[in-house]
């Protein structure tokens, strides 16, 4: 495949992955409000133009670079993550041996850049929102990578080709059970939503976001709905078979079949975050530890014995 | 591979310049946070030398490792440094004499490592499966080192854990405790929490409250040491 | 920097008009039905919004927030007075009265070319600062001075792990979003805990006039559940007291059914908040459950008992526990619970007092 | 880009804090991230570990057995010491 085909497809994956999320999102809450939809299609275009025609604002004395930096990062670190999703049986855009480990990675950048972004306003509304977050999305990145390493058992491998291969008899969602809803919380942490909205919550005036506006705020939202895209693209690897298809399939349509399993894990993210609700963070840190570290533990003891030859 | 600069060099020497460029920026900024970060850039452009060298594992691990170390190295930097953000000018250096002696030992150190260790010749197959041979030495003859590492990290986090938390099994940690003295034999370098337990000498301001609104007792200072 | 292509900005136009509101008295009803138009977006901050509308009258001592908050719009910006008196100095204000629909002015006002309105505070710093030594760069030493306009926050006791760390005094409202409309609070914040909290002016009070009903406890649960990030749900709790006050018959039980489902009353710490109020031991959850419910009018305001203090309440909590314990009061509950409270004398104040001692090194 | 004083002041509802945002800033969470490094560091051995487990076998899972009952170790003795909560 041709290095600038693949470039050019991936940025117009995720400007399309990112309206579909919008799309997803209004008619969530549409649907739990209890109201007609409205402007579904354009209505994404139509208030991401307004963020681009609106004026960037400064506070006073912040840490210029990092704020100006910290957007571009998030949404960099989207990108990297799809480039490592195979999107055909013939392998992804970028192929290395340790691709879960190099998503373990984007999820620890991701951290890095949600804490810059609040932090570089030299703002009280963003500093905490970058502070909590770190607090609760230290955690969910140990619980996220026993879900990955109980995946790569059965594929001996940390490539996510092989991770894929292995699900050709039986995906990894009902053969490791408890893997997709715990991959889940992360996504709600990574994309900052729903139950896991600790960084741009309501209770900040948007937290890391709340001085933001203009094209960068334009970039950071934007950064926001790629990542759950990003995610949601790993997770139908991981647990959902990525482009295997069914048996009458051809392998041609491997990415069809990739791109529908991302379609629907991001209708779960989706529906998880407007449909949860969310707990203070003291709160959250020990059902982190207690509850849903161990449970991860047990995910992957069950996956080791399933494994075991 | 006959070129006379390939794209796997330049690619080197543009990793190797951000490393040094950007480790000789953590000492010459002043917020804490930067130098966090400007740590972790270089430690990345390192890894990504490591990924040149065929060691995929060990190179993304090092970008996984230690964008979270550094992450939590800001936070505790932020937490007990002063003047963290860098609003006023400092220097990050300190203990210049020592430092530079410690530098060059380092560095000469590692040079003659380098020049004198016998450095492999012959690229790696491509079929050579790193993380595979390093899964296998784990659970070979390096076994007992990995088990234990793993109960040295475990003392880690206990250790960790008794010298970090304030609340404990056994009630709160700090009656009778006294932080170090600012000079040998010195006052403490804060308040001692037994003594004056309505207040803080934090800077050395004076208190007195004649005035202050009645506060419903919730452990605004209820919480202090006995 | 903003970028400017003509199909761009007729795209933009389409999009849903970013207000922010500054809600003053008897105003916060209004404010959520007219939220629940799909052309109006109520958003949180003013940085996210094209136009203040200020709803309902405005008290003589939130007027500098009021400013403040105007300034902090970015540029091209609008005001909307709706049932408020606009500031002397303006030159023709749109005003509009309460009663009448305030969708169609406000979208009037965002199509309007017009130039953007100019800062109502003066272009000073916060304190006067000039950088120091040969790069014009912050203060003096590592603490001392104002750099860049500000002195930095200073050290005090914690009453959680008697770590010593910084302590910021703040003072935050009177115009937040599901924030009760007028009140202000000074915090002494240590991280994200409550060192201690004051009251500097009560909120506006409940309407006069309005028994506390359905409606009303709807909107209240409303505003708990924006803060427990369900907003979709919260809308819906507006939408049913909306339809509420037009007479028509409203279904509570699957509300309750709903909100149950998202797991808000497991997500609230038990006993958070917890105090005696009408008469009877209550909490968050145990408040929440009640504005949910099919009662009549659970409160019986011949009670004599003593309001528990709300900065009482307040100190000791983390950020959000802090504002969820604010959220589960009614404007009535709160009415008798938040009274001015007198500052601490000068020079208790660490923040303050060092600031003050900056500022002479400074000159 | 320049913005005026007042407009560049952080927004807090119309209230005002009298010095920077950016402080010594207590965060409550520092036992627990401690905790997380030595977790962290753990895990990094399970990565070559989970690419052999199934050639290994038996030896692989006592061993992933091992790591997992001492990390448990860790989480039950900080769980007990308070520390997952905010402190």
């Amino acid at each position: 495949m041709n290095a600038a085909t693949a470039v050019g497809a991936t940025l117009l994956l995720m400007l399309g992955g990112a309206w579909l999320v919008a799309v997803f999102d209004r008619i969530a809450a549409a649907l739990v409000a209890r109201r007609p939809v409205g402007s579904l299609w354009l209505g994404p275009l139509q208030s991401g133009a307004s963020l681009l025609v609106s004026r960037t604002n400064q506070t006073e004395h912040p840490d210029a670079l990092n704020w100006a930096l910290a957007p571009a990062l998030y949404l960099v670190l989207a990108f990297v993550g799809v480039a490592l999703v195979p999107f055909s049986t013939s392998g992804a855009l970028v192929d290395i041996p340790a691709g879960i480990v190099l998503w373990g990675a984007v999820e620890s950048l991701t951290v890095v850049a949600v804490f810059l972004h609040g932090w570089s306003a030299n703002a009280l509304f963003p500093l905490l929102g970058a502070y909590r977050y770190v607090a609760v999305g230290l955690p969910i990145m140990l619980v996220s990578m026993f879900v990955l390493i109980a995946a790569a058992l059965p594929a001996q491998s940390l490539a996510l080709g092989a991770i894929v291969q292995s699900q050709a008899g039986l995906w990894n969602v009902v053969r490791q059970p408890l893997g997709l809803p715990l991959f889940l919380l992360l996504g709600l942490s990574l994309t900052l939503r729903g139950p896991f909205n600790y960084a741009d919550s309501a209770d900040l005036a948007g937290g890391t976001d709340a001085e933001r506006s203009g094209p960068p705020r334009a970039v950071w939202q934007w950064a926001r709905l790629s990542m759950a895209v990003s995610f949601s693209a790993m997770a139908a690897t991981v647990f959902l078979g990525g482009p295997l298809g069914p048996a009458w399939g051809t392998a041609e349509l491997g990415p069809l079949w990739l791109t529908l399993k991302t379609a629907v894990v991001l209708a779960l993210l989706v529906a998880a975050s407007h449909l949860l609700a969310r707990m203070p963070p003291s709160r959250m840190l020990t059902l982190l530890w207690t509850v849903l570290l161990p449970l991860s533990f047990v995910g992957l003891v069950a996956a080791g014995i399933e494994a075991a030859p | 591979m006959n070129d006379l600069v390939s794209g796997i060099d330049i690619a080197f020497w543009a990793l190797a310049a951000i490393a040094v460029l950007s480790g000789w920026r953590v000492f010459s900024t002043d917020s804490m946070v930067r130098a966090s970060f400007l740590l972790l850039l270089s430690f990345m452009a390192v890894a990504g030398i490591m990924l040149l060298l065929a060691a995929p594992y060990i190179g993304v691990a090092t970008i996984f490792m230690m964008a979270v170390e550094m992450m939590v190295m800001a936070v505790f930097m932020v937490m007990f440094m002063m003047n963290p953000a860098g609003l006023n000018p400092m220097s990050m250096v300190h203990q210049q004499p020592l430092a530079i002696g410690a530098g060059v030992v380092a560095f000469i150190g590692l040079s003659a490592a380098v020049l004198t260790s016998p450095l492999p010749d012959q690229p790696v197959a491509a079929d050579h499966r790193a993380i595979h041979a390093l899964g296998i030495e784990m659970l070979g003859d390096s076994m007992l080192i990995f088990e234990s590492a793993g109960v040295a990290l475990l003392s880690a986090m206990i250790g960790s854990v008794i010298l970090s938390s304030r609340s404990g099994r056994f009630g709160p940690a700090d009656p009778g405790s006294r932080p170090p003295g600012l000079c040998e034999g010195g006052l403490p370098a804060g308040s001692v929490p037994d003594e004056n337990k309505n207040h803080g000498m934090g800077h050395g301001m004076q208190h007195d409250t004649p005035n202050a609104a009645p506060q419903d007792t919730h452990g605004a200072h209820g919480a202090q040491g006995s | 920097m903003a970028i400017a292509w003509p199909w761009l900005d007729r795209l933009a136009a389409r999009a849903p008009v970013a207000i922010f509101v500054a809600v003053g008295r008897d105003a916060i009803e209004r404010v959520e039905d007219l939220s629940l138009d799909a052309r109006i977006a109520w958003v949180a901050s003013p940085r996210h919004a094209d136009v203040l509308l200020v709803a309902g009258r405005v008290r003589s001592e939130d007027a500098p927030a009021l400013r403040a908050v105007h300034d902090q719009i970015p540029a091209p910006r609008k005001t909307l007075w709706w049932g408020s008196t606009p500031f002397q100095e303006l030159v023709l204000p749109m005003v509009l009265p309460l009663a009448d629909e305030a969708s169609l002015p406000i979208l009037s006002l965002h199509t309007r070319v017009s130039n953007s309105e100019p800062d109502w505070l003066p272009d000073v710093p916060p304190n006067p600062w000039r950088g120091l030594g040969p790069n014009g760069q912050g203060g003096k030493d590592m603490m001392g001075g104002v750099p860049y306009g500000r002195p930095m926050a200073m050290t005090d006791d914690d009453s959680r792990d008697g770590l010593q760390l910084d302590q910021t005094t703040v003072q935050i409202g009177p115009f937040l979003q599901t924030w009760p409309a007028g009140l202000v609070l000074e915090l002494a914040l240590q991280g994200d805990v409550v060192q201690h909290a004051r009251v500097v002016h009560s909120p506006c009070g409940p309407t006069k006039g309005l028994r506390e009903g359905v409606s009303s406890r709807l909107r209240s649960a409303a505003r708990l559940l924006r803060l427990l990030e369900l907003g979709s749900l919260a809308e819906r709790c507006l939408r049913v007291a909306a339809a509420h006050d037009r007479c028509q018959p409203v279904e509570l039980a699957a509300l309750r059914a709903a909100v149950r489902r998202s797991g808000a009353f497991a997500a609230l710490p038990a006993g958070l908040g917890a105090c005696r109020l009408d008469g009877a031991p209550s909490d968050i959850r145990s408040r929440l459950l009640a504005w949910l419910g099919n009662d009549a009018d659970p409160s019986k305001d011949a009670t004599t008992e003593p309001k528990p203090k709300l900065s009482g309440l307040l100190t000791g909590l983390e950020w959000n526990e802090a504002w969820l314990v604010i959220s589960s009061f009614t404007p009535q509950q709160l009415h008798g619970m938040a009274v001015p409270e007198k500052a601490p004398v000068k020079g208790d104040d660490n923040t303050t007092n060092s600031a003050r001692s900056a500022m002479e090194h400074a000159h | 880009m320049v913005v005026s004083n007042p407009q560049a002041t952080p927004f807090l509802g119309g209230g005002s804090m009298p010095t920077h945002a950016w402080q010594r800033f207590h965060a409550r969470y520092y036992p627990m991230a401690l905790l997380f490094i030595a977790f962290e560091m753990e895990m990094m051995f399970m990565y070559p570990w989970a690419v052999v487990f199934v050639q290994e076998g038996i030896k692989a899972l006592a061993e992933m057995g091992m790591f997992l009952a001492i990390l448990s170790v860790g989480i039950v003795y900080a769980w007990r010491e308070g520390v997952f909560r905010w402190q």
